[in-house]
């Protein structure tokens, strides 16, 4: 047992930056470039750890405090995550509220950081980051909604939980229009195309990048390394949703969950490189079309 | 006892009218105001029978609007003190005098049983009450004075008439052949029902001009706004609570001759309709003294509407009498003051009156918010006692249209007070030398702080004397 | 004797029907007068057997020096002493003022029919001419400018008042009948000295002057 | 015994102006003792509240009164305890605040009238929450109406105070006479107008409908539901900070308290009415904070917070109304909870923000945002507490206001339970809902907390900021420690609210006891994770203390290769709320001056938008002149013509006879 909560913090704490590894190198072979190894990030991060950090004379206590509050909100949410078929660490009825939550402190707490520097820029990124977040969270909520009265639990175990598979026989139609609508979600919630491009180089452009403008050295890792984290965190949610193989033993099922993860990853590349990113005005319209389409599988399950 | 509060008051008007001096004059008020509420505070303690084989008699409802007048005409004078000095630069004899005279007449209606001495007693009142609107002396005082003369003594001549009819009824073979109310109640059904309906007519066409129920109400802008301060709270608390109380004699007769019913609806629709002008006129309105007389109108049109409810209503139609005057001396005296303060009656020239009288600005602001039925003010009390009783029985469209009409009249009052109480006073003209002196902010001040006892704490005696008077005034044993 | 009573009633409302058509204030006023006097007479006149002559006396003896002859004089009096313009000045004209008040005596006489009189021993006539009377001072007093011929239109519905009060004389005590006389003679006094009042503040006895109250 | 008590409190609240006005001589010594009395107030209402709330039964007392219908009749159950707590805290709080925020020393008279009317507020709120005979309850109502008009005038020469306050005062006549309404007919409809005797209202047929619907005016008018709300960010606005902080904080939550106690009375309200309810928080709720994001006054903007919490309130009332009307003891518990809850959570830290802002325009005197910024190193322990309740308004764990929302939203699932093909099983929107409102408000409050506290002051006055003085931190401070221990420790309230919601729905305890057994653990878990989410924050941070070895390098924020950033150039708080705001256009009605450059060589252009208060602004202000011109069209017709006075005497003489006479 204790093993096994240990090994599921392991698959949470080291699998994430090697998704974004996968993401970049798909983009990169459908460009037909060689692209990075799998592995950059970690050395990125590795590097990052040993260097100092320099800031702004205009920054406070806020600015320093905002990448480890983030870190440390994304962390927590994922203790409530079941990363396999078991229970996760945390688990209680209503728990997914708190999931959703601690997400927006992350948030709240990088978007002040950003503030902090006073730049244009940064702001910039701070505004669009917290009010395209303000147009998702609805829809996180209501495919939560979907899935609590799909599986009749109230907690992410329970929703991911063994009760998934007799769901998805009573209510396909629901579930799968609310597993599109968290696609969307997770793509704008960690900024991908069509949202944001994670690398380009306009900062006019750039929603979630030009917020960390100013950060670097451990700061910089913190904020990328909960950037992954959030990622996994999504795309864990996404394929314990649609893929839950019904694997019984736990090492095959561990197994079915990290391959399903690295699909996902797969899949986020290639919307990637072959969608152009949307002009920034569009992406409201995206974004509550998603709610639309969840407000309609709850309606599908209401009625 | 009886005769002596109606003597005294006439006797001191008499001294007045002979009294040499100009300065000393004034006392008498006092005097006879002090000797008239002793008089009737020890006819509280001993009551007394009718005197004057019947005719005059102090009963429950007469009670009430004789001690509120009395208390009024306590504070008015020795406000009167204070008033008459600043005017040294008139001759007071006809307005001591007249007060005075006013003061026994107004008395006699509280006590007349009979409806002859009761519309005599009314007619010395208007009378009495036209020169001392035309005390100003000058061409729209005398305006004032003219309309309030021909408009009322049109409303006596039709009540007169109507008296008559009310004399004709009973003058059937069995008929009590007397105006005497016991006499006519007594008799009852035998009056004859076509004369009594036409004698309630003329005689609430006729007292309800001098109540100033709409659309009668034409005089009372004209008279209020031009008429002292003094002399206003005694019309608005005073005088109008006689014609309220007349009508409360008339209805008495009305209804135990079975025409109640007929009676009710008309008073329940001339007091709506008093509300709903109140309301109409109030709004915009630029001249403060004007608008208290609107206000007075809406009173008028609360009281007849709880005659009109009758019930438990009537209760707080008596509690509403006591309130309504006392607010209304608030009211009147303290605007007195800041006309004199300022030299102006119109909102667009007085602002900061709490600045400029540290004490009549904010009275007049209190008195406001009491005459509005805001607690802790007793106003409030008689309001909801009303209220109460017209949603207890039913009537679910007069209670909704009396609440709206309260609320529109809170708002266009409430504007034109805070527009003078409030700001800053620099840049308003005014009239140097006058400012708060106690004898012309002590009596309004005594009388909010009445109101606000009366709002804490009713004491048992008043309550069962305004039950006592709802039993007389609706014929219920 | 009855005759002459039926006569006294007719000649009141005739004067009625006169007053709404006269043009000529000093006439209207000679009017008044004339017919308070006729009402002093009808007082004597409608007196039964029943009552004590001395009070009837009394009655219509100062009913006639104050109706026909005090006011008229103080009328006089203030006309002369302001220069009041002779005319009537009517705001609705002669001629509908005259339909109105005919209309008015038609009503009364029609509608005095239907009203049970509990008293039967009183003259047929009384209760119409009382109220055509009274209707025509109501009239006067709406529809006339001046001041003068306001008090005019009042003192008419006075005598209407009167009129009608003749029912009563039998059973309704003296003081009131002497309180009423007192209290028309003390009204219509007080507006002569206001009306005087007024001539010194405007230059005419106009009402229409008197509007410069508004809100 | 209890009851007694806390009427002892309410007494001592009401009187604790009177010292500033005996002692003109020692004003500080003045100021002193009234805050004292108010303190010492709050001591002893806790002493008399905590009893109830720990489940000690509810006390009553009774003495007759000489006014008609009513009777001094006091009642401590758990709901009014509930209310009482931050209904005595806030105030005291307050006034202690007020010490070095409105010193009498200096203001003389108008601190003291303030003093005086604080206290009359403060002690009648108290009152409201314990009377329990109707015309008690309206009378301290009314009385606690007109003290905040008073203090909300507390600078009267400013024109905005004059408006604000009698706007103020005229909604609250207005819903008084609604309440005033609706007392009468229950009252006559019971023959007595004593709470106990009300019970078990009938909540069918139109009469109960037309009942609810006065009481709903009248109590929501006090609370500020949108669209009833117009009032409320004016006056909030004009009134002095720390009396904004009690009239934002607890004043509007007597309008809650007559909600709940209305709802109490009725025995099984129709589902419909929880929908309603629901309904009308919801639209609070995203209205209420979508006007704040278009806000640049500080007050205001904060001010429209309280309608977007008032909403939340309002949506877990109707939860709980639902969970009664269908027998869900889930729903009710939850419902109540997160409501009742909130109550308290929204006093605490609405109150410190309210207090915050005081300290901001104390500082630099000013309260447009787009003047402030930077204010963080002047002000770092003001910046800090202010950052706290901002995260709890935002309901961002490990704070109270998450708690509160947690309860709502839970209750809202909750509603999943209920049979298959039940319409009411709809109510479950209300999460997503909540969700929306959290981000908002979260977005609201980065962009408050970003403008005015971090990045470069805008303007002199900001640069010259100074830190408040102790007295304005110290209350503060508490307030802040209060969020934070509720968030940390929120298995503490379960066992209060679940007995406030039993002695509120007429629900055996029995039967609510599993579902808040089940919202005890959940507590308790989300305690663990609040801890754990500290333990992290810690950790990290610790060890990025330890691996930095030398001090960090400082240099200029970097601007894209520009390398003289000005606070000019800075994001202003009206552009980071452009997205949001331009979405809420239908509901903003901002006035925009847009003068564009223009030429090739554009000199000078200005843009600025200016949000207007849709209610008041655009329907009721200009209805009333309206009304006015026409009212005066009539006054002329009579007004100064004779003739037309007697003509109205003689017609209505006519019309009378007409009327009756003719035929009989």
């Amino acid at each position: 047992m204790i093993l096994r909560a240990l090994l599921q913090i392991g698959v949470l704490l080291l699998l994430p930056p090697l998704l974004l590894g996968v993401v970049n190198r798909v983009k990169a072979i459908a460009a037909g470039r060689k692209g990075p190894p799998l592995l950059q990030l970690y050395f990125d991060l590795a590097k990052l750890l040993r260097k100092g950090a320099v800031y702004s004379r205009t920054t406070t206590w806020v600015f320093r405090a905002g990448p480890a509050v983030g870190l440390a909100a994304i962390a927590t949410a994922g203790t409530m995550l079941p990363v396999a078929g078991q229970p996760a660490i945390v688990s209680f009825s209503g728990d997914f509220v708190l999931f959703a939550y601690l997400l927006a402190l992350a948030r709240f707490a990088t978007a002040l950081a950003a503030l902090d520097t006073g730049s244009s820029f940064e702001g910039m990124g701070a505004a669009r980051e917290v009010s395209f977040a303000s147009m998702a969270e609805p829809t996180l909520f209501l495919v939560l909604v979907v899935m609590a009265r799909a599986t009749g639990s109230l907690s992410l175990s329970g929703m991911l939980g063994p009760a998934l598979a007799p769901a998805w026989r009573a209510a396909a139609p629901a579930l799968l229009l609310s597993a599109i609508a968290l696609f969307v979600v997770a793509l704008a919630e960690n900024s991908r195309i069509p949202v944001d491009d994670p690398n380009t180089h306009l900062e006019l452009t750039m929603i979630h990048e030009v917020m960390i403008l100013d950060h670097s050295g451990p700061d910089l890792a913190f904020i990328l390394y909960g950037a992954s984290l959030k990622f996994f965190l999504f795309g864990a949610l996404l394929v314990r949703l649609v893929a839950d193989v019904g694997a019984t033993g736990f090492w095959s099922a561990e197994g079915a969950f990290v391959l399903e993860l690295l699909a996902f990853s797969v899949l986020v590349g290639v919307v990637e490189s072959f969608m152009a990113r949307l002009r920034l005005t569009r992406v409201p319209q995206m974004l509550v079309g998603a709610s639309i389409l969840s407000v309609f599988a709850l309606v599908l399950l209401l009625r | 006892m009886v005769l002596f509060v109606i003597l005294v008051p006439l006797v001191l008007g008499a001294l007045a009218f002979s009294w040499p001096d100009n300065r000393t004059r004034p006392g008498l008020l006092v005097a006879g105001a002090g000797l008239h509420l002793l008089g009737i505070l020890s006819l509280w303690i001993h009551p007394e029978g009718p005197v004057m084989n019947g005719y005059l008699f102090l009963d429950a409802a007469g009670k009430v609007v004789v001690t509120t007048s009395s208390v009024l005409f306590l504070a008015s004078a020795v406000y009167a003190q204070g008033y008459l000095r600043s005017r040294d630069d008139r001759d007071n004899r006809v307005f001591v005098g007249g007060l005075l005279v006013l003061l026994g007449a107004m008395t006699t209606v509280g006590m007349a049983q009979h409806l002859g001495v009761l519309w005599v007693a009314i007619e010395i009142t208007t009378l009495a009450t036209a020169p001392l609107i035309y005390f100003n002396h000058n061409a729209r005082s005398l305006e004032a004075a003219w309309k309030y003369l021909l408009v009322s003594s049109l409303g006596i001549a039709l009540a007169l008439l109507g008296t008559f009819f009310l004399a004709l009824s009973g003058a059937g073979p069995d008929g009590p052949r007397s105006l005497l109310l016991a006499d006519l109640i007594r008799a009852g059904p035998a009056l004859s029902h076509p004369w009594v309906r036409a004698a309630f007519v003329f005689l609430l066409v006729g007292y309800g001009t001098k109540m100033g129920l709409a659309p009668l109400h034409s005089w009372k802008p004209d008279a209020y706004g031009e008429a002292p301060g003094l002399l206003g709270a005694l019309l608005a608390g005073g005088i109008t609570n006689f014609a309220f109380l007349s009508v409360v004699r008339v209805y008495q007769v009305t209804n135990a001759a079975g025409e109640g019913a007929f009676a009710r609806d008309a008073l329940l629709g001339l007091g709506l309709l008093s509300m709903a002008l109140a309301a109409v006129f109030m709004a915009g309105q630029r001249d403060f003294k004007r608008m208290l007389a609107y206000s007075s109108v809406e009173h008028m049109g609360i009281l007849a509407v709880a005659l009109g409810l009758s019930g438990a209503a009537v209760t707080g139609a008596f509690y509403h009498v006591l309130n309504n005057g006392l607010a209304k001396g608030v009211l009147f005296l303290a605007a007195g003051n800041i006309h004199r303060a300022y030299g102006s009656k119109r909102i667009d020239d007085v602002r900061g009156a709490a600045r400029r009288l540290p004490i009549s600005g904010p009275l007049f602001l209190a008195g406001f918010l009491a005459v509005t039925g805001t607690p802790p003010f007793s106003p409030f009390w008689s309001e909801f006692m009303i209220l109460n009783a017209a949603i207890g029985m039913g009537r679910y469209w007069v209670a909704g249209l009396f609440l709206l009409f309260l609320a529109v009249i809170f708002i266009g009052m409430g504007a034109t007070v805070l527009h003078v109480v409030q700001g800053s006073d620099v840049g308003a003209p005014s009239r140097p030398g006058f400012r708060d002196g106690w004898l012309t902010a002590g009596p309004p001040l005594l009388l909010l702080l009445a109101v606000l006892a009366l709002g804490i704490w009713l004491p048992g005696p008043l309550l069962s004397l305004f039950q006592a008077a709802a039993r007389l005034a609706t014929g219920a044993t | 004797m009855g005759a002459w009573t039926d006569m006294a009633f007719i000649l009141v409302v005739v004067l009625d029907l006169f007053l709404l058509a006269s043009s000529r204030l000093g006439a209207a006023i000679r009017a008044v007068a004339l017919q308070g006097a006729l009402l002093s007479l009808l007082a004597l006149l409608l007196t039964s057997s029943g009552h004590d002559l001395g009070h009837m006396l009394a009655v219509a003896g100062g009913a006639f020096f104050i109706k026909a002859f005090l006011i008229p004089w103080l009328m006089f009096r203030a006309i002369r002493e302001m220069a009041i313009r002779r005319e009537m000045e009517p705001l609705v004209g002669y001629v509908p003022s005259l339909i109105l008040g005919g209309l008015g005596v038609v009503l009364s006489f029609a509608l005095s029919r239907g009203l049970p009189l509990p008293t039967n021993e009183m003259h047929p006539f009384l209760v119409p001419t009382a109220l055509a009377t009274v209707w025509t001072g109501l009239l006067l007093v709406v529809s006339r400018r001046k001041a003068v011929t306001q008090v005019l239109g009042f003192l008419v519905l006075e005598n209407g008042v009167f009129i009608f009060g003749l029912l009563l004389t039998d059973f309704m005590p003296v003081m009131v009948e002497a309180g009423v006389l007192l209290d028309l003679l003390a009204a219509v006094f007080v507006m002569g000295i206001v009306m005087f009042q007024i001539n010194r503040e405007f230059a005419s006895l106009d009402t229409d002057a008197l509007s410069s109250l508004k809100d | 015994m209890t009851a007694l008590l806390a009427l002892l409190a309410a007494v001592v609240a009401t009187a604790s102006g009177l010292p500033g006005l005996l002692f003109r001589r020692r004003p500080t010594l003045a100021q002193r003792l009234s805050a004292g009395a108010l303190c010492l107030a709050a001591a002893i209402g806790f002493g008399a509240a905590l009893p109830v709330l720990a489940g000690s039964p509810p006390s009553v007392l009774h003495h007759a009164w000489g006014q008609p219908f009513a009777s001094l009749s006091i009642r401590l159950d758990p709901l009014s305890a509930i209310f009482l707590v931050p209904i005595l805290a806030i105030p005291a709080l307050g006034a202690v605040y007020g010490l070095a925020y409105w010193p009498q020393a200096q203001l003389g008279a108008r601190a003291i009238r303030l003093q005086l009317w604080y206290g009359v507020v403060a002690g009648s709120m108290a009152l409201v929450c314990l009377a329990d005979n109707a015309l008690l309850f309206l009378f301290a109502w009314e009385v606690m109406a007109l003290g905040g008009f008073f203090l909300v005038r507390s600078d009267g020469d400013r024109t905005d105070a004059q408006k604000a306050s009698w706007v103020y005062l005229v909604a609250a006549h207005v819903g008084t006479f609604a309440i005033f309404a609706f007392f009468a007919a229950v009252g006559s409809a019971r023959g007595s107008f004593d709470f106990a005797a009300w019970a078990g209202l009938r909540s069918t047929g139109a009469a109960a409908g037309w009942l609810a619907l006065l009481a709903l005016v009248g109590f929501g008018l006090k609370a500020g539901l949108v669209p009833l709300h117009f009032w409320l960010p004016g006056a909030h606005a004009a009134a002095p900070s720390h009396v904004s902080a009690v009239m934002s904080g607890v004043l509007l939550k007597t309008g809650v308290y007559g909600l709940f106690r209305t709802a109490g009375f009725f025995e099984a309200p129709p589902a419909s009415w929880g929908i309603v309810l629901m309904a009308l928080g919801a639209a609070s709720g995203v209205l209420g904070v979508a006007l704040a994001l278009a806000q640049h006054d500080l007050k205001r903007l904060l001010a429209y917070h309280s309608v977007e919490n008032i909403g939340i309130i309002t949506m877990g009332l109707g939860l709980a109304l639902l969970g009664r009307a269908r027998g869900a003891p889930g729903l009710v518990l939850l419902g109540f909870a997160g409501a009742a809850l909130h109550v308290v959570n929204h006093a605490l830290f609405k109150s410190l923000l309210f207090l915050g802002a005081g300290s901001v325009q104390h500082a630099t005197g000013t309260r447009n945002l787009e003047k402030l910024g930077g204010l963080a190193r002047a002000m770092p322990w003001t910046a800090g507490l202010f950052l706290v309740g901002a995260a709890a308004i935002s309901g961002l764990p490990p704070l109270n206001g998450f708690v509160s929302e947690w309860f709502v939203a839970l209750g809202a699932l909750r509603a999943l339970e209920l049979p298959l093909l039940d319409r009411a099983s709809f109510a479950v929107l209300v999460a997503p809902v909540l969700a929306l409102v959290g981000a908002l408000a979260a977005a609201c409050f980065v962009k408050v907390q970003g403008t005015v506290f971090l990045g470069n002051p805008r303007s002199a006055d900001a640069a010259r900021a100074h830190e408040s003085p102790r007295a304005m931190l110290l209350p503060m401070a508490l307030l802040a420690a209060a969020c934070v221990g509720i968030g940390l420790l929120p298995s503490l309230v379960v066992g209060p609210l679940s007995r406030g919601a039993a002695a509120w729905s007429g629900m055996p305890l029995a039967e609510l006891r599993p579902d808040a057994l089940g919202a005890l653990d959940s507590a308790a878990w989300i305690a663990r994770v609040a801890l754990l989410l500290l333990a992290l924050v810690g950790a990290v941070l610790l060890w990025r203390r330890r691996q930095r070895t030398a001090p960090d390098p400082v240099s200029e924020t970097w601007g894209c290769g520009y390398a003289y950033p000005t606070a000019r150039m800075a994001y202003t708080g009206s552009s980071f709320a452009q997205i949001l705001t331009s979405g809420f256009r239908w509901v903003l009605f901002p006035r925009v001056r847009f003068a564009p450059p223009r030429g090739f060589f554009p000199s000078s252009s200005r843009f600025s938008t200016e949000p207007r208060e849709a209610v008041l602004d655009l329907a009721l202000l200009p209805a009333v002149r309206d009304y006015i011109s026409a009212t005066s069209r009539v006054r002329h017709l009579i007004a100064g013509r004779l003739h037309v006075q007697a003509l109205l005497v003689l017609a209505t003489l006519i019309a009378m006879l007409a009327w009756r006479l003719l035929w009989w």
